[in-house]
């Protein structure tokens, strides 16, 4: 047999699910004390993701997507972006924005139907939430390209999940990315559900790492709940996209915890014992055992944390609470640079409507 | 037979299971609509009954959803797809432009392609971006394709049966509003309905107010409040957009002389301007006043914080109709 | 300053340069733009002059195309993108309704997206299907774009200057028809023409005449011939279909009394039908007769053989001029 | 490292372009006389192509998209199907066409801007020509679920070239076929080219093959100016489909020895170095060579067969350029089932145009 190509598609674990180590610490941890400032990082985003349910709860919130379960991946995809690279979420990320500046206030404004939950002070380029699901993946695609163009040593960030990666947008990203070998990372967030669709319909392929070969990119699978591999692997796809060595696939292995989003019952259409596993390999029992056998942490730290990060949340909540409904003329006022002469009227109409002529 | 009357969407549902029922070419695929019934339930229990070989759940891409459906519909079987929401179609556009409205006309009747499209539609019930468009106009000028809407649960029945049964390609757009607003009785009797009439829902003599949609309820109401001022409207639900039953609403704004359009949509473009145009061409000596349009701005529908303020509504509908009656 | 006369497209290539050479955020990407200079040589010589990392050919799609393009435009780049033919833009119209003509409305002017699509446009070329759609329509009901449609060299010079620079995403299509029809003197002064006016290319004071596109060349010639018959008629080159100068069109409408709309798309929920609603409304009593459209019929355009049958021509526009002039 | 998943991919040659063989004939390739057969249609493809461009050249047919180089690949990935299996082309797979009963005429009236070109009549089910760049692909897909859902022992075979593997088209086809294990056999004909732009622009990928590894299908790259090779390659992929065993896709290695289209100029982009050199491995030269040095063939009968093609030929063609043009309402009666009420007054106008009212 005459061989056209071969390829071997790398597994990375370093923290396994009963909290200790494969082997020893990878580059993109240098010490343990890292881990620590991340661990409190996973901490502020369960609490801020406990709360926005509890508000949509409630009814002081829209249709709201979780993130419970996805902490490790989430922030370790955005901790070791550099400022100036850009960052394109889905909808569910808050943690790599979080570590992009975004604000808590934004998420629930965005969730609470307010356009100006996508004004992002501290990642000016970042792209907003993206619902159509993949399209993400491509316009960051885009933006890489324009890097390259620009000779600028940024990288593109995406994410999408197991569902959007057989979105054909994505594949559009893999292949532009390899086209044009550009400064891409294609972070594919599998939690093992797209909404009731389990990964196992959505394609043949035994890994959605191995996607990148359809574009000739570089692909790597990694624990998910392990928040060690999610660095290191960022760390790898990071310095090979600024390098100029090109684009990267990477598949994260999750779990969704929750309803898909609040408006979800997960209950119709997957089994209790799958979740209850699935719990059994979340990412902070590992990490909190892993940093506690160290004498990194404890139980009164945490407790002590994790009251802040409740008082943290909730004036972000009351910051979003009390934000004041947008005028109307928020309809037309960022519509085009300048309001083209054809809807001045109904600008004016609106604004008549409300006894404000 | 429902003994019970029912919502809008469960008679989507019973449609579906009727076709299901009595033509094993009927095949329904989307994202979700297998075990968990679709986003909107509008499959609810068909997974059960009819198994995962006739409710196909697809990969999470629109454009896989409208290739499979043409490719499936050009070989002989008559698959009824979903678009999850009205802002997900825009993927299907090359399929639905290119192929399915196409296939007929390229091969001269030699391959064809009998699918439908359902695709809940329009704002209003708080959702996030992209969950509450009202985009029928990319369809409107496309030949070779019917683009319907139903808005009451019997109308919803009997015109998804009769697109099932089509042999040309139909988008089926739902109302998503009122899916759930007022309930009917719609005996299970598999009688389709016509797919080229509009509907009078009201008889009237002073004006003439033709909707679509989730909109024919303000319309409806605006007729009420209207006729407690001593104005006769009547009300006409278009349902069929393309092709048009124009003779229909022709026949009322003769009577009338005055007509209001609402619709949902950005004004600019719309397919009111349609129905104005050809006001405008039929009926140009019968007009007492200047054809009206009540429709959304020429925005993007706004996130829900102010999605209300960009809808029709009931005001704004009686405004325009006494600005209409002002002319004399 | 270009000492020859130009044609249409020369004048394209003449203001893709000029732009790339003073504006080094401009970049030109699409299928074939580069070294082949574009299947209709739009873009011929400019990979030699600005390189391949100014002019970029594109993988072979066109969602590709349009989502690189809006990806680089939200990051401060202007590109101008090609599609090839306009019947290949169907994959590109999500991330044009989805992202690009939304993006500053949904980042509250956070982010923008100043690109533009060219598109070469309609019928009548003797090319293979898919090849001449006149499909504006899918555009023109999407808030946040421009959608612009030059009909000379001139035209197609300032208008192409003005979409690149516009800080919004532009459809700039291009009547591939009359590509070559005629030269005229274009200055390559850089002076880019306005995107919000109608242009009236002939006075007159009997009728008005509004078109866009490859037509405004038969609609010319039809008032030639009814000049000739004593017949004075007013035409209007529509340009710039979205946002609509509507004044110009009422003011001329207001003069004459009567109207014929002629475009090549089908007919029925056709770019005309916007103008004709917006008279409907506006000019209603200035109006003698019922406002006519001369438009593609409700079909799809037929392969070559048949096309010039499908096509508007000076006949047809004559033939509903003299209709509507039988109003007395 | 462990590895999450390994693959490798098959290159298929058997006749080498000196017309020897690499080792013994593959199953696909019962005896030599079957090759014989294949040249002689062969032939009869390159006789039509060439008569059909000078048609164009000479204002008697539209833009026609030539097929020279290409005959090997073509043919053989038609002659293996079954009658009740569809095939979905693009624009230029004649010789694929010819072997599902299409005839050249069909051809002709298609390029002359005749929808009749469409009408297949032995081959009721096969897709039109597709236009729109590797739609195609996945329509196919849609014609393998009904197959599978309706337990039809068919499969669908679909073409499209180098430049039509980067459509997203292209990658929702592998995507569907593997998650519903489809039988489907995509060919990519990779002619090094799509118009202007060349293969090593389209992607990063090593080999197009590979795509299918996104979706778990069977990848196989094949020397497509090696009948022998393509028949084997179409072998495996249609036994594997029809048992079951899910999609394939398979590249053909080949060239586009023409312009792209009648409307194109190749030498504005590419060098002649490279069609001469592309010339030497064409397929007929090979297979000529095979076949005379087994005597199964020799000169004589080759112009024997070519005169016979050109006569072939000529009546197709004369059987074209006597079709009348279809009346004008031809464009309103295919256009649904039942011409609607709202559109019979523009076909009543039409007709009274033509004083036919
Ligand atoms: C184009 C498009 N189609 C459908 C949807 C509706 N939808 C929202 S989320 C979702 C599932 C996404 O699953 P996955 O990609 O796995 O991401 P996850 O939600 O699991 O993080 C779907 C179908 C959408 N937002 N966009
Ligand atoms: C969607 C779409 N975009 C663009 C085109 C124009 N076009 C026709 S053929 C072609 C190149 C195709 O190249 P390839 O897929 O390699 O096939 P080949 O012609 O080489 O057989 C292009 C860009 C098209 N037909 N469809
Ligand atoms: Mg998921
Ligand atoms: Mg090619």
């Amino acid at each position: 047999m005459t061989t056209a190509a071969k390829f071997e598609i790398e597994y990375l674990q370093y923290l396994k699910p009963d909290g200790t180590l494969n082997g020893p610490l990878p580059p993109a941890v240098p010490n343990n004390s890292v881990l620590v400032e991340l661990f409190k990082k996973m901490l502020f985003l369960r609490t801020f993701d406990g709360k926005a349910i509890a508000l949509q709860r409630t009814g002081k919130l829209g249709t709201y997507a979780a993130c419970l379960g996805h902490e490790a991946t989430h922030i370790g995809i955005g901790t070791l972006m550099q400022p100036d690279d850009v960052f394109a979420p889905s909808y569910r990320e808050y943690g790599a924005q979080f570590e992009r500046g975004v604000l808590p206030r934004n998420v629930l404004l965005y969730w609470g139907g307010d356009e100006r939950g996508n004004v992002f002070e501290a990642a000016p380029k970042d792209y907003p939430w993206c619902v159509p699901i993949s399209t993400q993946m491509l316009m960051a695609s885009g933006a890489a390209l324009s890097f390259k163009l620009r000779q600028q040593n940024h990288v593109a960030v995406a994410v999408c999940g197991d569902g959007g990666s057989s979105k054909t947008d994505f594949y559009a990203a893999v292949n532009s990315a390899g086209a044009y070998k550009l400064p891409l990372v294609l972070c594919v967030v599998n939690n093992g559900w797209a909404i009731s669709v389990p990964r196992a319909a959505q394609t043949g392929a035994e890994t959605l790492a191995q996607k990148g070969l359809a574009g000739g990119l570089h692909c790597l699978q990694v624990d998910g709940n392990d928040m060690i591999a999610v660095l290191e692997a960022m760390r790898r796809a990071l310095d090979l996209a600024r390098e100029g060595g090109g684009g990267s696939v990477i598949e994260f292995m999750t779990y969704r915890l929750h309803d898909h989003t609040t408006a979800d019952d997960a209950r119709r259409y997957r089994g209790e014992e799958e979740v209850k596993a699935a719990w059994l390999k979340e990412p902070f029992i590992r990490l909190r055992k892993y940093l506690t056998d160290l004498g990194l942490w404890d139980e009164a730290t945490e407790k002590a944390w994790v009251e802040e990060c409740g008082k943290r949340v909730d004036d972000e909540i009351n910051a979003y609470l009390n934000t004041p409904v947008q005028p109307v003329e928020a309809m037309f006022d960022y519509l085009y640079a300048e309001l083209p002469e054809d809807l001045q009227g109904q600008r004016a109409e609106a604004l008549a409507r409300e006894g404000r002529a | 037979m429902s003994a019970q009357p029912i919502t809008l969407i469960e008679a989507i549902t019973q449609a579906l299971a009727y076709e299901l029922r009595t033509d094993e070419r009927v095949v329904v695929l989307g994202e979700d609509v297998g075990v968990n019934g679709g986003v909107f339930r509008a499959t609810a229990g068909l997974s059960a009954v009819f198994g995962p070989e006739r409710i196909l759940d697809t990969p999470l891409d629109e454009t896989t959803i409208a290739g499979l459906t043409v490719g499936m519909a050009s070989q002989g079987m008559l698959p009824v797809a979903e678009a999850q929401f009205d802002g997900f179609v825009y993927p299907m556009v090359d399929f639905i432009i290119s192929h399915a409205a196409r296939m007929r006309y390229r091969t001269r009747g030699r391959l064809t392609c009998p699918m439908v499209l359902r695709v809940p539609w329009g704002g209003g019930i708080r959702a996030p971006e992209h969950h509450s468009e009202a985009n029928e106009a990319i369809f409107t000028n496309v030949p070779g394709l019917r683009v319907v809407m139903p808005s009451s649960p019997q109308r919803a029945y009997g015109m998804l049966l009769a697109a099932i049964r089509d042999p040309d390609p139909v988008i089926y757009m739902e109302p998503k509003r009122i899916y759930r607003q007022y309930k009917e009785l719609v005996p299970d009797d598999g009688e389709a309905l016509p797919l080229d009439v509009c509907y009078v829902l009201r008889d009237g003599s002073d004006i003439t107010l033709v909707t679509w949609g989730a909109q024919v309820k303000e319309t409806l109401e605006a007729a009420d409040a209207l006729a407690k001022e001593g104005i006769s409207a009547e009300v006409i639900d278009v349902a069929t957009l393309t092709p048009l039953d124009f003779p229909t609403i022709a026949e009322s704004v003769k009577k009338t002389g005055r007509c209001v359009i609402v619709h949902e949509a950005p004004r600019t473009a719309g397919y009111g301007a349609e129905i104005a145009a050809r006001i405008a061409h039929e009926c140009l000596f019968d007009l007492l006043a200047p054809v009206e349009r009540v429709t959304g701005y020429d925005t993007h529908i706004p996130l829900f914080r102010l999605e209300m303020k960009y809808l029709p509504s009931v005001d704004k509908i009686i405004a325009a109709a006494k600005r209409s009656l002002a002319y004399s």
